[in-house]
This record gives C-alpha cells, structure tokens and sequence, in this order.
C-alpha cells in the first residue's frame, strides 16, 4: 500500500476512561476523510472492543501503555492498529471464537473479536504471551462526494 | 452515561442513555440490578432510544441481565435499538435471549414508582 | 508535581486539517476532568495555535511530524506539550512580542503566543535553529463538583 | 466551516460560521474578497454569532479585511461575538481596527442580492 495521506499515533494508560478518549481521536482523524456515519460508527466500535480488551485483558492488574495507530490512505483504506505490552494471549484462535472469554464474571460477552472481524474489512491479531497483544485492522470507506 | 428506572407493576423498564462502553457498564449494571432486587420484577424492558454509542460491553450487559432474570423466571425485551446499535444486538444473536421489540408500552398503574438515576460519569 | 493521573502523546503529520484534530484530541482527554467550558476553550484554543505554528512555520515547505502531549495532575494542572522539529526559532523573546510575525503575508496576525500567554498560566519555548521548537505550557482547571 | 455573504446597499455582511483556524481562514477570506471586489461596500460586517471556534487566525482574517477595506476607504464592524470568541477579540486589542457591535440592522432594499457559500470542508 501507498503512502498515507493522513496519519496519527496516540499513547495512552490503559485506564477505562480512555476508551472513551480512543473513540474520539479515531473518529477526529477518520472524519477528515469524511466517511458515511455508518462507516465511522463501525471503526468507532472496532477501536473501542480492540482498546477495551488492551484495558481488561491486556493489563488486568497494573496500568500500561497502550498504543493506537490510525492511518488514512489515498485509496480511502483505514489502517488501525492497537497494541499493548499486556499479558499476551496463549491461544490466539480460540479467543476469536464468538462467545469465548476469559472474564464471564465481568459481564464480557466473549463478542469483542466477532464485533472487531464483522465491522471491520480485516483483521489481524499477533500476541505472545508475556509480551503483548496487537490487532490490525483494516476497513475501506467510501468517502462522500466532495464538491 | 446514565440510567432512568421506571418500575411499573411487574415491569421494569431501563431507559439507557449516552455511550455504553466497558468504562461506564459496570455503574448501568449496579444501578439496573438494584432496582431488579427492590421490585421484582417479571420483565425488564431495555430501551435503548438514547443510547449514542454501544459496543460489546452493551452485550455483556444484556445478558447478565438475561442470567438474572432467567434465574428469577422473568423475561428481557430489548427496546428501541438506534441503526447503528441494532447492528452489535445482530452479530451477537442476542435475539435468541431477549425479545426485540420497536415500541412498548408501560402498564399505567397508580401506584408508580420512578427511580431517576443519572450518571454524570463521561 | 506528582505522577499525571492521565496522560497522552500523540503524533500527526503538520497538515492543516490536523489543527483540528488536535483540538478534538486535546478536547478528549482534558474533558475526562470535567473543566468549565470557556476553560476547555480556552486550552483549545492555546494547542490551536501552537499546533498552527508548527504548521505554518516550523515546516512551511514540507510536511514533518508534530508531537502533542497532555497531561492531566491530580491538582487539576493541565500539562501541554507541542513539538516541532522544524526550522526553529531565531530569536524567542522576539516572537513571542505581540503583533510579531514573519509571515504578514499570509494574514498572520503575530498573536498566536499572546494568545498562548494569556489563556494559559504558564508557557515556555524552547527552540534551536535547524532543530526545532518545543512549546510547553501549563493551566489549573477548576473540575466540576463530582457528585 | 463557512460563509454566508449578503450585500445591501453599501453594505457587506459575510455570517462566519463554524471552526475558524488557519486551515479553514483561507477559504474564508478568499469568498469575502471576491465579495468586497464585486460589491465595493462602504461597511463590511462580520458576523460571529455561528462561530464555534477561532484562534488569533481569526484575528488574522479580521485585521486582513480591515487592511484592504480601509484601502478602499470603508470600515469593518465585528457583530455578535459569542463569549469565548469575545474573549480572543479583546486579547488581540482589534477592538483598535473594528468596531464592536452586539446587534446591527442592515439596510432594506429592494435589490438585494444573496450569496450563500457554504464551504463544507471540515
Ligand atoms: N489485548 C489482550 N490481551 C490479553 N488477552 C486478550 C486481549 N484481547 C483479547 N484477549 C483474550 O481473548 C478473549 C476474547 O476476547 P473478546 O472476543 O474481545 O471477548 P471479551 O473481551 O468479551 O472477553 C478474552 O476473554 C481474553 O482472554
Ligand atoms: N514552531 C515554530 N517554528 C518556527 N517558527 C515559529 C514557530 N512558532 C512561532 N514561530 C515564529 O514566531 C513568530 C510569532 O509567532 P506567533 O506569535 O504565533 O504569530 P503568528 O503565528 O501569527 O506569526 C512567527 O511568525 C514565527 O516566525
């Protein structure tokens, strides 16, 4: 893929309030892009389950870093990544798998992954255990017609 | 981020408001599971017309109520879902839990009680 | 000062319509303590024009990355941090007098750091020429009475 | 981010709305020159009552205005300033250049003549 013609990397504490905070930085970046309100609302969630589970899963006990690259292409492609230094994912696979959780107690519903891979074009997680957790994801929008 | 209770004889109805997200689930589901205690009830309706943003953490939090109120032999109605919020209630097949219903209708009662608990929690 | 209880870097290319983002980012964190309006402003409005700088001047050329950081202090201090590594700053204490600018032209008004100055409680810029510039600033917020 | 131009008479009313800053100002002050150019007023009126946000590159457009109206022997008044945008008008002292006015009328005419420009750039 070409250059991107607009890009942005933002890190963050891995504290719940900043999930809300992710929303509105991917949404101040794509929304140059000008995209249909149904587009931005599925980046929106995708980057708001990736983040979440950086929060919840990634550093369950402690506070840390968690970094969120989003890039605008000329061919009107969204690249998001995010990705912690958390406690890693033994089975990468199996926690894709809809309904799958490690934390029924807190009301996860085990649909991060599925909500992350139906809204999303692409998607592409890496995790090793003990040393963290990124997800890429990809998703093509269809910017308005400008005058 | 908030909740509005209303308690009509066996219905309790939840009026969400704002994002629901992982950060603000936890106080809607402390808030809601208080008032199932308190009154009882047979069906929960979840209205979700003002809800602005919601993602899989509004799931986790349809179906811990789901758990509750099957426990208790009650039923759950999710209400009202916006576009973008029907689309996550869809991947999730929460359908199969909860009734999904456009419009609803509260039973009038004398006896009404209203509990209005807003969180001011962004 | 302590440790922040929040924090953000973020890092964007110096492209105009980035100004806005900034604020929308710079909105998004510093919202999470619940300031006044007009002080939300007028933090927004002192990113706005440190951003604008490096923009306009630091890169007049080219595109280079500008890197915005906040930090939010359990006093309520604010923390804002924008970098440059653009062309720099000649001569500071000169820039930063009222109505100076090296660019009239292109409706400058040479009152970005007299905005600065009088919206925030502190600033400090740090430039070297070929290198960059670093605008530092600093403001306590009032939060709102949390319940 | 836009502007809505409205001549009358000897007078130009260009309503600013939206975020002004250094990226949008460009466009801005194109539109407005193009309409001093064609409709040589005597007055220019600057209208801020839909401006969500300015930086001193708003002061920038106001002062640059001033220039080419005074040039041209006319004057410029800033109308309807919301607080915080007064608040960036007073630091820049351009209360020197402009005059500053909460309302106005414009003149009645029967030859009016409307341009809406709406720049829907972000
Ligand atoms: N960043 C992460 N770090 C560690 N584990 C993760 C991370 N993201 C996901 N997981 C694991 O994958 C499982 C499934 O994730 P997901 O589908 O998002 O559902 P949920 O978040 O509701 O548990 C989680 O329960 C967790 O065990
Ligand atoms: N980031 C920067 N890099 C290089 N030069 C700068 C930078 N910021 C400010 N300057 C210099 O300082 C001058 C004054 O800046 P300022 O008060 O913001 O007014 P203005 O932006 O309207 O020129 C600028 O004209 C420019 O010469």
């Amino acid at each position: 893929m070409k250059r991107p013609i607009n890009d942005m990397k933002v890190v963050f504490p891995s504290l719940s309030e900043n999930e809300r905070f992710a929303r509105i930085a991917v949404s101040g970046i794509v929304s140059l892009a000008d995209p249909k309100i149904d587009e931005l609302a599925d980046i929106k969630t995708a980057v708001s389950e990736a983040v979440t589970n950086s929060i919840v899963h990634g550093y369950p006990e402690t506070v840390g870093k968690i970094e969120l690259t989003v890039r605008l292409y000329e061919d009107s492609t969204v690249y998001i990544k995010v990705s912690d230094k958390g406690c890693g994912i033994e089975d990468v696979q199996q926690a894709m798998l809809p309904l799958f959780t490690t934390r029924p107690d807190e009301d996860r519903a085990g649909l991060g992954f599925a909500v992350m891979e139906s809204f999303m074009d692409k998607i592409k997680v890496t995790s090793k255990v003990g040393r963290g957790t990124t997800v890429v994801m990809h998703k093509r929008i269809t910017p308005k017609e400008r005058k | 981020m908030g909740v509005e209770l209303i308690s009509r004889g066996k219905v309790l109805c939840a009026r969400l408001s704002g994002d629901i997200d992982h950060h603000g689930a936890k106080e809607l589901r402390r808030d809601i599971d208080i008032a199932i205690e308190e009154n009882c009830p047979s069906e929960l309706i979840l209205d979700f017309s003002a809800v602005t943003f919601m993602d899989s953490s509004g799931i986790g939090l349809v179906m811990g109520r789901y758990k509750l109120m099957n426990e208790r032999g009650g039923t759950v109605t999710v209400a009202k879902t916006p576009a973008y919020i029907g689309k996550v209630m869809r991947v999730s097949g929460v359908g199969k839990l909860a009734k999904i219903v456009n419009e609803y209708t509260l039973p009038k009662e004398d006896e009404q009680e209203v509990m209005k608990i807003e969180t001011t929690n962004q």
